[in-house]
């Protein structure tokens, strides 16, 4: 008797919060495309996955405004995923229940390991527009293409400003150029780090340092002591935000300096960190396309920000919704070309589109490999910060709009 | 001053207190006796206000004071010195004392109160800088019963002065007593010490599961072979 | 022996499902709910049953996760054989830290538990070579039986149906045997327990053994369907807070505990995701915490025994009617 | 001659300089009822600890059934030897229903569950509590839950059984259904026991044997005749002659 | 062999010391006198650096000049707690108060990430990369002032309890809760008052924390561990004894940190239970009423 009650309470309350969730779906309407958006718009990774949104859907807006895709409106079927379970369920939900056969997403890497791996296994194409770290498009998945440029690039570049613009104007080769790699311990910092390792051992730079530490940490001065003393001339440091502010601090605090100073992106692209340091002259960055680039090698870039500003009445935080706007207009020059969002026809025209470099907003090409979906064609730049907390570019030469200052100002010449 | 009409009081749903009155005047010294568990600590509490009774009234000056909380109650004088001391042992003695006290109405003049207890208990002001934990059996029931007088009380009320006490100490301890119904405080004095507690006291009750079984001056019942009765049965 | 047939009738009717339901979204919600369920069942045999109150229990479930994915990963070991390991290990480190952390009592177990489960997860994190540190491990997608992979939803909901079903089974059971009353007496008196002849320590560690062997399981299936698995996704302490906020709601040391508290709270928890999106997104976790106050505060017994009780006889009522 | 079941030798135990029992010595045969009374804080308590193993002695032996348990460890197996105790405050499994918690004692010598519940309802029966079987323990009243400690410790077959003021708290009719009650489970189950009791009528008249402590000694022992009139026993309990009026 | 290396790592560790002080002391005085472990201790801290966020960002207000407005606001938070959520719980089991105290941080946590998203807040002052040096060594100057609050608060908050009525009360009412109402201490008002004097300290930490760190809605869990294990090391319920746990832990995570750098969390974690398990009364073994509920 209370055994029944209590299980047919069970399964009427399943049943129920079933049924409200069932109530969202929408009816179709047959004028537009649907497309699914993956984006952690809550919770820790809101931030930045909310600028990444903006930038997808200033595509969309752009290209309905252009008359949409095969003459119809574009419309994004958006869920919130703050964590991998998360984007598993709505991965899913999109899929199996909104019946979507595109999605797009998601900025943070361990969510697209998550909603790839559903959308592959339904065979639903996914274009992931912002997260890097290289194994999402090294599992030979079919249907999952990256418009962006994966971790590796980061690392990569991050040497190669080091070594081709850095030593130079030191007057060493970079087998002279003591290296220190310095990494938060997430999955972002090492596979930066592992790269940037990598890419050093390559052109024979001597890494005397290679230190990682916990992002949730309350004190880096241990890390930079140990830094300190293996005294060397360019620093990598992979951080988000909250290390990143903490490790420049207790820098200046014991006047840690080096010659070269180089941030993969994170932390060392806002401009919270700028302001919460303040004079950030000659510190060296690597990421996303900024807006202080070589315009000729980017058409299209001064039409986003005017179009990102006039529809969110502010400039944009940064480089992500950019290369999200970038991502969505090659996904919709696929759809376009494949008359159908069957997925092996988006397969066969993404891998069909060849855009050189030097020819869209963010001066990357559009080259995917077949084997990866990886776009080759997506490389990081060099930056740099001005005295007044811009990002400058100045690699590669053909985007460049300033030059390299090595080496950088000491926290002494700073002053304060 | 006190009197208690009718009171039934327990813990959680053991009752322990079965209609118990009794009546307290002005500068007297009354004697609560009675077997283990007969109900005597409890008797103490629930005039504490410690333990809110079930039934019945406890009134101070012709005021109900059952319903009041413990502080309140303290604060009109009525002081206990509970069974056990219960000094805080993490504190010295001087810091026993001015907890003593703390109502409002006894802090207005505790230092001259505090004296007045140095005076009374010499060995206190010696030891006041020392940890209560520290001191002696008999120490400490001096620190309780300063503390209990530093709350300036009109009814003091001494659960058990004497447990655990050596019988020198024992006597020092009533002989205090005495002193401080001299200096006009009334005494209700709980003890398991019948003889010599009634042989101090003016009158007494004997209470035996949780009712008065016996009352009237202490003489009268120290003579009466009911009292052996009633704490060995038989 | 009704509540034989009632079991079997809802057993029968959840497994008829998936020929019904075609949506896999909610397939997935009720193979996240099998899970979430088992795993609350076997927090409830220690914090339910036995009165500890652990907010560790992730490292249980991440050790058999990890075991499971470093195996198939790593050393190509199949995922049975990897259950068993995990198994194994998440046993043998619940005793090796029960023995000496029952004698703590109160708020100082929960906290040595918390550390603990914080230890567990840094050292995740710095056996980089074996766990791949935060980068955390990718299954390969290789379907199969013998590879524990599946590329539907269906076998996944069987497995999970059958998971909840044993565990709440085992619950039951052991409600109703002799451990189950002896871990019932520890946590109500460990010094009555021990006048009725029960060796209060030796059956708090036999009941957290087999916690951290369900746990384990858990962890395993978790990581078979999920496919990937992050030190940030297993050893969270919400990982731990939701398996016991979901035994509580629902009731702690009662069978169908902890199966209320997740069919209650994961579809809602779902639902709530879905539809306070936009205005109202990540409230749903402030949701919880509220309810877990409220619950705590006015029927800190959970759901179960409230209702029970608001559905007892009226010859027992007037019963204890009449002892009052 | 009936057998010995406990025999208690110079048992000391000293909880930091305080003495609480300072070599007492005593012994209980089958069937035997004996009371173990004494002034508050006398150290009648830590007795019944040191015997059902939830403290062990500093000194002293203490032999059951012919063996030595002084330091046997831990009380469960105290338990497990034959015997049961019942708590100066109750300690019922609160949540737990009457017969779940009789049936706990039960399973101690009945590991088979339907035997165990058969056990602890003959038990219940015993001591009246059948009909509220299924009553919550916590809801139970004071008698009540009296009644269902000695239950519960009846339940684990003990050979020696120790009531810790079972009577404490009881109205003289309550107090008049429980004695009854206890002198049928040594007559009934041929088990030794002893009573620590405030309520000095009820143990004078249950007892054949009175050991009486007094700071921890034992200051006298003998029937309650005897005992009630041994001056030493009336000084510890009213005190000595006044001296001071 | 001490290289100037060895002596910043101390130097910093002491001074790392001082901010898990500042935090644990409010924790620890809670314990002490109410017996109830906060865990929503951490999301205090963070309200605390929001209101200081908050009040430089719309006024201008200097966190240091803020402290005693965030210390009079923790209060009412620590008191309405008490008198909401502990006072009613005071009989339940100790699971429950832990419950309704976990409850209570997810939803503050989360409630706070909804209304003000994940973002890093910083606020940006003069002195806040200013430091002293000696030699090579340097000592920044906003953890300097955080070390010396720490330090005065715990002097402060030791005189209170020492050297007033009230604060004689609060330990009284610790030590013998009974002996405390019979001498007039008003139990429930004194709860109230520990409770918010205990989330006071966690007000002004956060005053004093703001121009060293960065605020976001999980701020609190970055220091709520750490405060647990500093205030079991220093004994549950001792002011001393948390301060002094402070500096052990900031030393032991400072050392740590430069030898194995990856480890540093998972060594105090690992003393914690070490300290649980064979110290529970803590270094100095001050922790009193502890061993009560701790063991058996």
């Amino acid at each position: 008797m209370r055994i029944r009650l209590m299980s047919c309470l069970a399964i009427c309350a399943m049943v129920v919060s079933l049924g409200f969730v069932g109530a969202d779906s929408l009816a179709e309407a047959a004028e537009t495309v649907k497309i699914g958006a993956i984006y952690p718009l809550s919770g820790n990774l809101a931030r930045l996955g909310e600028e990444s949104y903006r930038g997808a859907e200033l595509a969309r807006i752009e290209r309905n405004a252009q008359g949409g895709v095969w003459g119809k409106q574009v419309e994004y079927v958006v869920a919130d995923a703050p964590d991998t379970n998360a984007a598993r369920s709505e991965a899913e939900r999109l899929i199996t229940r909104s019946n979507m056969k595109l999605l797009l997403g998601t900025y943070s890497s361990s969510l697209a390991y998550v909603a790839t791996e559903v959308a592959e296994r339904n065979r639903v194409p996914f274009f992931e527009f912002g997260a890097i770290s290289d194994p999402i498009t090294e599992r030979g998945f079919k249907y999952t293409f990256r418009t962006c440029a994966p971790a590796s690039g980061f690392g990569t570049i991050a040497v190669r400003v080091i070594a081709e613009l850095a030593a130079p104007k030191m007057g060493m080769t970079p087998k002279d150029i003591k290296l220190a790699i310095v990494y938060e311990d997430s999955l972002y910092g090492t596979t930066c780090a592992k790269y940037a390792k990598a890419e050093a051992e390559r052109v024979g730079m001597p890494v005397v340092a290679n230190e990682p530490y916990s992002a949730k940490t309350n004190d880096l001065s241990p890390v930079i002591l140990k830094l300190k003393a293996a005294n060397p001339d360019a620093v990598i440091h992979t951080a988000y935000i909250a290390d990143a502010i903490l490790f420049s601090r207790q820098a200046k605090e014991l006047d840690f300096d080096v010659k070269a100073y180089v941030g993969q992106g994170g932390g060392h692209s806002m401009l919270d960190w700028a302001k919460a340091i303040g004079d950030v002259s000659g510190f060296l960055n690597v990421d996303f396309p900024q807006f202080k680039i070589n315009k000729a090698y980017t058409p299209g870039l001064d039409e986003f920000i005017k179009l990102y500003e006039d529809t969110y009445k502010e400039p944009p935080h940064s480089g992500h919704s950019l290369v999200n706007y970038f991502g969505a207009k090659v996904m919709f020059d696929a759809m376009e070309k494949a008359g159908s969002l069957d997925a092996d026809k988006i397969r066969e025209a993404a891998i069909s589109l060849d855009v050189p470099e030097g020819q869209t907003c963010t001066g990357w090409g559009v080259k995917f490999d077949p084997k990866t979906g990886q776009n080759v064609r997506a490389l990081p730049y060099g930056l740099m910060w001005t005295k007044d907390q811009e990002q400058v570019t100045i690699y590669p030469p053909e985007a460049a709009v300033a030059e390299i200052i090595v080496p950088m100002p000491t926290w002494r010449e700073r002053g304060q | 001053m006190i009197s208690v009409k009718e009171l039934d009081a327990g813990y959680g749903d053991i009752q322990v207190l079965r209609g118990v009155s009794l009546e307290i005047n002005e500068g007297e010294i009354v004697s609560l006796v009675g077997a283990n568990a007969a109900g005597k600590s409890t008797m103490v509490k629930a005039l504490s206000g410690i333990i809110k009774p079930w039934r019945g009234q406890v009134l101070f000056d012709g005021v109900r004071v059952d319903t009041l909380e413990p502080h309140e109650i303290a604060e009109l004088g009525i002081v206990q010195v509970p069974e056990g001391r219960r000094l805080f042992p993490q504190m010295s003695v001087l810091e026993n004392l001015l907890l003593g006290a703390y109502t409002p109405r006894a802090r207005r003049d505790y230092e001259k109160t505090l004296r007045d207890i140095f005076e009374m208990f010499p060995i206190l002001k010696e030891r006041q800088n020392q940890l209560a934990g520290s001191l002696s059996g008999g120490e400490q029931q001096m620190c309780a019963i300063g503390r209990g007088l530093m709350a300036k009380p009109k009814l003091l009320m001494l659960d058990e002065p004497s447990l655990g006490l050596a019988p020198i100490l024992v006597a020092q301890v009533l002989n205090m007593v005495k002193a401080i119904r001299e200096q006009g405080v009334t005494v209700l004095l709980v003890e398991q010490n019948v003889r010599q507690s009634l042989a101090l006291a003016d009158r007494g009750y004997v209470l035996e599961n949780g009712r008065i079984v016996m009352e009237g001056p202490s003489a009268a019942l120290l003579a009466d072979d009911r009292l052996r009765q009633a704490y060995l049965g038989m | 022996m009704k509540r034989w047939v009632w079991s079997l009738f809802i057993l029968a009717l959840l497994s008829a499902l998936p020929l019904v339901v075609e949506t896999q979204f909610y397939l997935h919600i009720f193979i996240l709910t099998f899970l979430y369920a088992s795993f609350a069942n076997s927090w409830n045999l220690i914090g339910g049953y036995a009165g500890q109150l652990s907010l560790g229990h992730a490292a249980f479930f991440g050790i058999g996760a990890y075991a499971c994915a470093i195996g198939s990963v790593k050393f190509g070991i199949s995922p049975f054989i990897g259950l068993a390991i995990g198994v194994i290990i998440a046993v043998l480190v619940s005793a090796a830290i029960g023995y000496p952390c029952f004698r703590l009592r109160g708020p100082f177990y929960t906290l040595s538990t918390i550390a603990f489960a914080e230890v567990v997860r840094l050292l995740t994190l710095y056996w980089r070579d074996l766990t791949e540190g935060a980068v955390g491990i990718l299954i390969p997608f290789k379907p199969g039986v013998a590879n524990l992979i599946f590329s539907g939803k269906v076998p996944y909901y069987y497995i999970g149906l059958a998971m909840m079903a044993l565990s709440t089974f085992l619950c039951y059971h052991v409600e109703r045997s002799r451990f189950g009353y002896y871990l019932v007496a520890v946590r109500e008196d460990e010094d009555a327990a021990e006048a009725c002849g029960i060796r209060s320590a030796r059956y708090k560690l036999y009941a957290a053994m087999i916690s951290a062997a369900i746990a384990a399981v858990c962890g395993v299936f978790y990581v078979q369907y999920m496919l990937f698995i992050d030190p940030e996704g297993v050893f969270n302490l919400n990982v731990s807070i939701q398996a016991a906020l979901m035994t509580i709601i629902g009731g702690a040391g009662t069978w169908l505990g902890p199966v209320v508290g997740a069919a209650l709270l994961i579809p809602l928890g779902e639902f709530l995701r879905g539809w306070l999106g936009g205005a109202a997104r990540g409230l749903h976790m402030a949701f919880y915490g509220i309810v877990l106050i409220v619950v705590v505060m006015v029927i800190p017994q959970g759901i179960v025994v409230t209702v029970k009780n608001l559905l007892k006889t009226k010859a027992t009522r007037k019963v204890e009617e009449e002892r009052r | 001659m009936r057998r010995n079941v406990l025999e208690v030798k110079d048992l000391t135990r000293r909880f930091g300089g305080l003495v609480a029992v300072d070599g007492v010595s005593f012994q209980i045969a089958e069937g035997e009822l004996m009371g173990l009374i004494g002034p508050n804080g006398a150290g009648k308590t830590t007795i019944f600890n040191l015997i059902s193993g939830h403290l062990l002695p500093t000194s002293g032996s203490i032999r059951f059934l012919d063996m030595d348990i002084t330091h046997l460890k831990p009380p469960a197996a105290r338990c497990l030897a034959g015997i049961g105790r019942t708590f100066q405050i109750v300690k019922p499994f609160g949540g737990l229903t009457v017969w779940d918690n009789v049936t706990i004692g039960a399973l101690a010598r009945h590991p088979d569950m339907g035997e165990a519940r058969e056990r602890a309802r003959q038990m219940l029966e015993f001591v009246g509590l059948w009909g509220y079987k299924e009553v919550a323990a916590r809801s139970l009243t004071l008698p009540g839950r009296k009644r269902l400690e000695m239950a519960r410790a009846m339940a684990t077959e003990p050979k020696l059984l120790l009531l810790d003021e079972v009577m404490a708290g009881l109205t003289p009719t309550e107090i008049s259904e429980v004695l009854p009650m206890i002198r049928r489970f040594a007559e009934e189950f041929n088990v030794a026991i002893i009573v620590v009791e405030h309520v000095m009528a009820a143990v004078m008249r249950l007892c054949e044997w009175i050991v009486v402590i007094h700071h921890g000694k034992k200051i006298s022992e003998g029937t309650p005749k005897e005992v009630t009139k041994d001056p030493k026993v009336i000084e510890a309990y009213l005190g000595e002659e006044a001296f001071i009026a | 062999m001490i290289s100037y290396t060895f002596i910043q790592v101390l130097i910093s560790g002491v001074l790392l010391g001082g901010i898990y002080a500042l935090i644990s002391i409010g924790l620890t005085l809670i314990f002490g006198v109410i017996k109830v472990i906060n865990f929503a201790h951490g999301e205090f801290l963070m309200l605390a650096m929001y209101f200081a966020y908050w009040m430089w960002h719309y006024w201008g207000v200097d966190p240091y000049a803020s402290v005693i407005v965030l210390a009079a606001l923790l209060f009412l938070i620590g008191a309405a707690t008490q008198r909401g959520i502990i006072q009613p719980l005071l009989r339940s089991p100790a699971s429950m108060q832990i419950f309704a105290t976990v409850g209570l941080s997810v939803t503050l946590q989360n409630v706070a990430l909804f209304l003000w998203k994940a973002d890093y807040r910083t606020i940006q002052t003069a002195y806040q990369a200013s430091k002293i040096t000696i030699g090579e060594l340097a000592i920044g100057y906003p953890r300097l002032v955080a070390f010396v609050g720490a330090t005065a608060m715990t002097i402060i908050i030791f005189w209170f309890l020492k050297n007033t009525f009230t604060g004689r009360a609060i330990r009284a009412i610790a030590q013998d809760r009974m002996a405390a109402m019979l001498v007039g201490v008003n139990q429930k008002r004194m709860y109230m008052l520990a409770f918010g004097l205990g989330s006071a300290c966690v007000g002004v930490a956060g005053g004093l924390l703001m121009p060293i760190y960065y605020v976001f809605p999980t701020v609190g869990t970055y220091f709520s561990l750490t405060a647990f294990v500093v205030v079991v090391l220093g004994g549950m319920g001792d002011i001393r004894g948390a301060w002094i746990g402070g500096i052990i832990i900031g030393l032991v995570e400072a050392i740590s940190g430069f030898y194995v750098p990856a480890l540093k969390e998972a060594v105090y974690f690992a003393i914690f239970i070490l300290i649980l398990l064979f110290r529970p009364s803590g270094i100095l073994g001050l922790g009193r009423g502890f061993e009560e509920v701790a063991q058996e």
